[in-house]
């Protein structure tokens, strides 16, 4: 389904430009704080520079990159992230989510507790939707087969 | 108010029979038919043992579940529930021991759903009797009325099937005529109990009453099979004769009967039956029933057909009797209500008597019969006379009292109906004796046994019964005691 | 009628759009462009939302003591509305891609998007 | 930690899809044994919560992050949503134990880690609209429960992606609804927390873009729940789904959504207001009662077990609309417990349903003869689950119809009074067609066993068959200790102002 586009320019300014736009994924997240941005924008970016993979390359160079199952596994981790952030205030004795009670497990005042408690959560955000923003591309490209495209692709 | 565990047994007994029965299945019969002879044996003997106290005026009661704001599933046995907890239980261990030898000596199908149904619905009548609300009361009705649709459908004839669904959808339609009228008395009283008297008097309006009470009789009468509602038991009958004497005599239109007086006695009471006039509404109503009832018997000639509408007819005569709520047509009509179960129940177990020896369903075939089976036909006998109202059967007994009530409410035209109800009854049972007797048949069809022990022993029982009634009412079941005491309990001591 | 419309533009935009989605759904045959009509239908809703937490001259909501002395709410745009939206924008992502799966499918077994087709090869 | 149990309801289920998807991806057999023990710690944290509330008489407040409601989002069990919850985390568990064997018959092995993924996302949808007490994210969670259930329903039978696909353009139009009714809400009164809103609202009731808001809200929670004339979306889809999915999504999330509509009637706005200022109740009812005759009647036309059951939901769901209608006290109190009734009763039909599909061959009810000879168990329960819907005491479905019924005669409303006992006869007339089939039609071996040749009558596994029974006691249980349920729960669920 997916055609190799043998075309030298594409394939070396995709590779080129693929840090650079998971950089930018990078910088969008940290800055969530203070300006438009955070981890669903992220990691839309982010999966962006996989997307492009795809289609500069093909299915198969993508998937040499991130593995299905390696894809899977990101996508459980954000959410794990997420809901373990949330867990640790339990500790003490807090609310679901509660990250100013972080401040009791790492030497930090309650207010900058909170600070890294958020980019915690948006770091898991992030992750899970990169994820899954490639698996439903991938999905969608090959309409849910993975296996058997990439079969044709081989012969 | 004494807390007792035996209303509970009455009504537990028969249900863990049918999971008995359920549970042992056709591979062994034997076994099978134990459950259900101990199952109405225990349950007889539970509603025997609550007597005594009942004698001495106490009222038992076991709560099932509190409901919440003032209503609990509640059983209470008081004397008028005893009658019929008695007459159910009672005829149920005859019942049984007959349809052991009927269902056998005709190789049925479906053994223990028979069972199994006809033990469910003789809990639903044990509750029916000793349910101390409503709301008890028309839980078990409904638990009677579905347990008994597979019964009539027995014989999964497409006839059968006919008949069965016309039962359920009377019945079901009745049930919510019911179902709107407990729900009305519960909102215009907040109670449901049951008080000697009745308890709605002064609540909500006269008209709002009326048609409450309407709703009443139209549910429970159509399980009386009162008249224009009285279709679906007719077609019933294509059922087994245990099942039929299921329905007559034992449980089921007595259920719709014993329920009806509940309310004219119970819920609305003399009284306010007297202000609102609705016990002449009732009255004219079930003295058409009475009569035409009776003219359409004479044109049948199936003979269980036949004693179909000889029963709508009787179970008018109870409610008549009790919508005239004087103190002797009470009287009448509670001890009509056992009389004719046992003398009914007679005459079912005869028809199907002789349908196993003979294969035999219409009356124009059965002349000469009398003399093949000599001891089916005597109790046919006995049992005719008794509803014509000859002594010395125990028919006689109520419908004197019934006659006797109706001159004191000084309805005179209610006396006629009486009357011309049991030369009616004369002129379509008396026919049949004669010719079972007095005629030879027209094909000899070769040699005819009697029935089965198992199935002439318990006719015989039961047609001795109705004649030692008649000498003495208050033997073994206590029916006059019982009787009595409800007639007091209503219009205070005499 | 004029001041009605021009000082609500973003509500007129936001009833407009939400009538074009809406005959999208409910009018054409093509499940595609069913889907499509109803992303403008939920997108158009975003918008309805965020254009009520905008203000004129309003800056980000983070705290800017440069900008005046004390805090003042009119200086700031709403930022709750907008955190919403980037919820029900994944929301609307998310029943996207189920709905392109649904279609895959469904052209997959039918060999076809229309709507008529489709019901035509059902009664077969 | 029990602290902890109302956020845990949402978030373990939540966290768990994502690992069984993960985990399945390695080994499959792990899932269904995952999804087991979710739900019975689901079940834990509901019954924990809900025993808490009763325990103390107060509702459970759970704030998320620890903000202070108006700004932060809030969770709440009270006696209401506590009983639903607790029904939920019940039928969920059951028909996840049922659905064990029919994943492995329906759906494709390849396929059965995402089902269990999304069978764990339904339930993070469900309780949690269940949990929330702020009306956004209720939204969210309607949508989380929403496209799962989408593709569940996709998994299924012949034209079950169309189905689900026109369940989707329905449901988001709906949710759409819903959204803009909450965008109304917010704009006037900058809130989006239920009680907050409720305080709010109080003196905006005059307010036009309060009563645009409120109808919004109704329409999109009336799609959702499938109210009469917005239903279309519902007999295909749950027909078509696989059985293990339609037992759960056809019990539960109609229900839910009855639970959101009480909700929003009763919590959000004032019962004055939605009863008497603007007549919503009045209006509701009316639909309810063309529903409740429309539906009976269409399910009485089908020959399709499972489609006439779907039509069932639509009336059930109509009956709870009629005891919100009463406007009082005892109808309420009939809708709420029919809420938690209905989860039951349609949990046991869909199972038995499913079970007579997969064993006895097929869905037609023209087809049944014999039934009991084969599948005593299963005809029992459909026997049991279906008296319960028509309303035979014990069951628990004549004492909710017993409460709706006195609500409407309190409120006088005789042509609602009528339209509940006609259902019910209705319904008996379904049902009796059924279990006259079933019973009284003997043929040894029905002919459509045969149709494949080499096809040996194969019984239910007991996996499917505990969950019946389970469920048929309760249906017993709920309607014996009604009294009990209704003292110490609903009681306090009816909102003061009746």
């Amino acid at each position: 389904m997916v055609k190799d586009l043998e075309d030298v320019v594409i394939r070396t300014v995709s590779r080129i430009l693929v840090p650079f736009i998971q950089i930018y994924g990078l910088y969008v997240f940290v800055h969530g704080h203070g300006s438009p941005g955070g981890g669903f924008q992220g990691g839309c970016i982010m999966a962006a520079s996989f997307i492009l993979l795809v289609v500069a390359f093909n299915l198969r160079e993508s998937k040499r990159r991130l593995k299905e199952r390696t894809n899977a596994i990101f996508c459980a981790l954000g959410v794990f992230i997420y809901a373990g952030t949330g867990y640790l205030s339990f500790l003490y004795s807090g609310n679901f989510l509660d990250y100013g009670q972080l401040s009791n497990l790492f030497p930090t005042d309650p207010i900058k507790a909170r600070y890294y408690g958020m980019a915690m959560i948006e770091l898991g955000v992030q992750i899970t939707v990169m994820a899954v923003m490639v698996s439903i591309f991938l999905d969608l490209i090959t309409a849910g087969k993975h296996e058997e495209t990439l079969e044709e692709d081989g012969k | 108010m004494t807390d007792s565990a035996l209303p509970l047994i009455a009504v537990l007994a028969p249900m863990i029979g049918a999971a008995l029965i359920l549970m042992t299945g056709t591979k062994r019969p034997n076994l099978r038919e134990f459950w259900t002879i101990l199952a109405s044996v225990v349950q007889f003997a539970a509603v025997y043992g609550m007597i005594p106290q009942v004698i001495q005026g106490q009222t038992l009661k076991f709560t099932l579940v509190p409901l919440g704001s003032g209503v609990a599933l509640e059983l209470r046995v008081d004397p008028f529930g005893m009658i019929f907890a008695l007459l159910a239980s009672f005829l149920w261990i005859m019942v049984s021991v007959y349809s052991i030898g009927y269902m056998r000596s005709l190789k049925e199908h479906a053994q223990t759903r028979f069972y199994f149904c006809f033990a469910m619905a003789l809990s639903g009548a044990a509750g029916v009797a000793l349910s101390g609300n409503l709301l008890t009361l028309y839980m078990f009705y409904e638990i009677l009325t579905v347990a008994t649709f597979p019964l009539v459908a027995h014989k999964e004839t497409p006839e059968a099937l006919k008949a069965a669904r016309k039962y359920l959808v009377y019945l079901l339609t009745g049930a919510v005529f019911v179902l709107f009228s407990i729900a009305a008395t519960y909102y215009l009283t907040g109670s449901l109990d049951f008080v000697a008297g009745g308890f709605v008097a002064g609540h909500g309006s006269a008209e709002l009453l009326r048609i409450i009470f309407a709703g009443f009789i139209i549910g429970f009468g159509t399980k009386a099979a009162i008249m224009p509602l009285h279709e679906w038991l007719p077609s019933a009958m294509v059922a087994p004769t245990p099942v039929s004497a299921l329905l007559h005599a034992v449980a089921v239109v007595k259920a719709g009967v014993f329920c009806c007086l509940r309310v004219i006695f119970y819920v609305y009471g003399p009284k306010t039956l007297n202000d609102l006039n609705l016990w002449i509404v009732l009255a004219v109503v079930v003295s058409f029933t009475v009569i035409a009832a009776n003219l359409f018997a004479l044109t049948q000639d199936n003979l269980k057909r036949r004693l179909a509408f000889s029963t709508i007819n009787n179970l008018a005569v109870i409610i008549l009797g009790a919508s005239l709520i004087t103190f002797d047509s009470v009287r009448g009509a509670l001890l009509h209500l056992p009389f004719h179960g046992f003398m009914k129940i007679t005459l079912f177990m005869c028809a199907g008597s002789i349908y196993v020896a003979t294969k035999k369903e219409l009356i124009s075939e059965m002349d000469g019969i009398g003399r093949q089976m000599p001891v089916t036909m005597a109790a046919f006998t006995v049992g005719a006379a008794g509803l014509v109202g000859i002594p010395p059967v125990c028919g006689f007994l109520s419908k004197w009292f019934l006659c006797l009530g109706a001159l004191q409410a000084g309805e005179i035209l209610f006396l006629f109906v009486f009357l011309a109800s049991a030369l009616l009854d004369a002129a379509y049972f008396f026919p049949i004796v004669f010719n079972a007797f007095f005629k030879t048949g027209r094909r000899n069809p070769g040699p005819v046994r009697e029935a089965p022990f198992l199935v002439a022993a318990p006719l015989a029982v039961t047609a001795l019964l109705s004649v030692i009634f008649f000498a003495f009412p208050d033997a073994l079941l206590r029916f006059y005691s019982l009787g009595d005491l409800v007639v007091k309990s209503l219009f205070g001591g005499r | 009628m004029t001041d009605l419309i021009l000082s609500n533009y973003n509500y007129w935009v936001y009833v407009v759009l939400i009538m074009i989605g809406f005959y999208g759904m409910m009018a054409k045959n093509n499940l595609m462009k069913k889907l499509i009509g109803m992303n403008i239908f939920q997108w158009s809703i975003i918008l309805f939302y965020i254009s009520i937490g905008a203000k004129k001259g309003g800056t980000i909501p983070v705290v800017d003591p440069s900008l005046h002395p004390a805090i003042r709410a009119l200086d700031y745009v709403n930022p709750l509305p907008h955190v919403l939206m980037l919820t029900a924008i994944v929301v609307g992502v998310a029943t996207t891609g189920i709905a392109l799966t649904l279609l895959i499918l469904i052209y997959r077994k039918y060999g076809t998007l229309e709507e008529d087709e489709i019901l035509e090869a059902l009664k077969k | 930690m029990m602290l902890h149990f109302p956020v845990l309801l949402v978030v373990v289920p939540l966290v768990m899809s994502f690992f069984i998807f993960v985990f399945g991806l390695f080994q499959r057999r792990i899932c269904f044994p995952l999804t087991l023990v979710t739900l019975a710690a689901c079940l834990l944290f509901a019954g924990g919560s809900f025993w808490t509330v009763l325990s103390t008489g107060q509702p459970v407040h759970y704030h998320l992050g620890a903000w202070a409601p108006p700004w932060g989002i809030e969770y709440v069990v009270d006696h209401l949503n506590g009983l639903v919850l607790v029904g939920l985390a019940i039928v969920a568990l059951l028909a996840a134990i049922y659905a064990k064997t029919m994943v492995e018959r329906e759906i494709p092995v390849a396929k059965h880690a995402p089902f269990y993924a999304l069978y764990m996302l339904q339930a993070t949808g469900l309780f949690g609209m269940t949990v929330t007490g702020d009306m956004f994210n209720l939204y969210v969670l309607l949508e989380i429960a929403s496209f799962s259930a989408y593709a569940l329903i996709g998994m299924g039978e012949g034209a079950a992606p169309f189905a689900a696909f026109r369940y989707m353009i329905f449901g988001t139009l709906g949710a759409c609804a819903y959204l803009l009714g909450v965008g109304y809400l917010y704009i006037i009164t900058g809130s989006l927390n239920m009680a907050d809103l409720q305080q709010i609202l109080t003196p905006l009731y005059q307010s036009q873009v309060v009563s645009v808001g409120f109808a919004f809200l109704l329409v999109g929670t009336g799609v959702k729940m499938a109210y009469f004339p917005v239903h279309t979306w519902l007999p295909d889809s749950y027909t078509l789904a696989p059985s293990s999915v339609s037992v759960l999504l056809a019990p539960l999330f109609t229900k839910v959504g009855a639970y959101v509509l009480i909700r929003i009637l009763f919590t959000v706005f004032d019962p004055s207001f939605s009863t008497t200022l603007l007549p919503a109740t009045q209006v509701l009812g009316w639909i309810a009662v063309a529903g409740i005759l429309f539906s009976s009647i269409m399910a009485l036309a089908q020959t399709d077990l499972k489609r006439m059951l779907c039509y069932l939901i639509v009336t059930e769901i109509g009956y709870i609309g009629i005891g919100v209608a009463s406007g009082n006290r005892l109808g309420l109190t009939g809708s709420i417990f029919h809420i938690l009734n209905d989860m039951f009763m349609m949990a046991g039909l869909f199972m038995t349903a499913g079970a007579i599909q997969a064993h006895f061959r097929t869905r037609k009810t023209d087809e049944f003869a014999g039934l009991h000879r084969k599948m005593p168990v299963t005809s029992a329960v459909l026997v049991i689950a279906g008296l319960s819907v028509i309303g035979v005491p014990p069951t628990c479905g004549f004492f909710s119809k017993w409460y709706l019924l006195l609500g409407t005669i309190q409120a006088e409303q005789w042509v609602f009074m009528g339209t509940l006992l006609l259902g019910s006869l209705l319904n008996a007339i379904l049902f009796f067609r059924i279990f006259e089939r079933s019973y009284f039609e003997p043929r040894p071996d029905p002919p459509h066993l045969g149709r494949e040749p080499g096809t040996r009558f194969e019984r239910a596994a007991m996996s499917e068959l505990v969950p019946m029974i389970l469920t048929a006691a309760f249906i017993i249980l709920l309607g014996l200790f009604s009294g009990y349920i209704v003292q110490y729960s609903i009681a306090y669920a009816v909102p003061k102002g009746f």
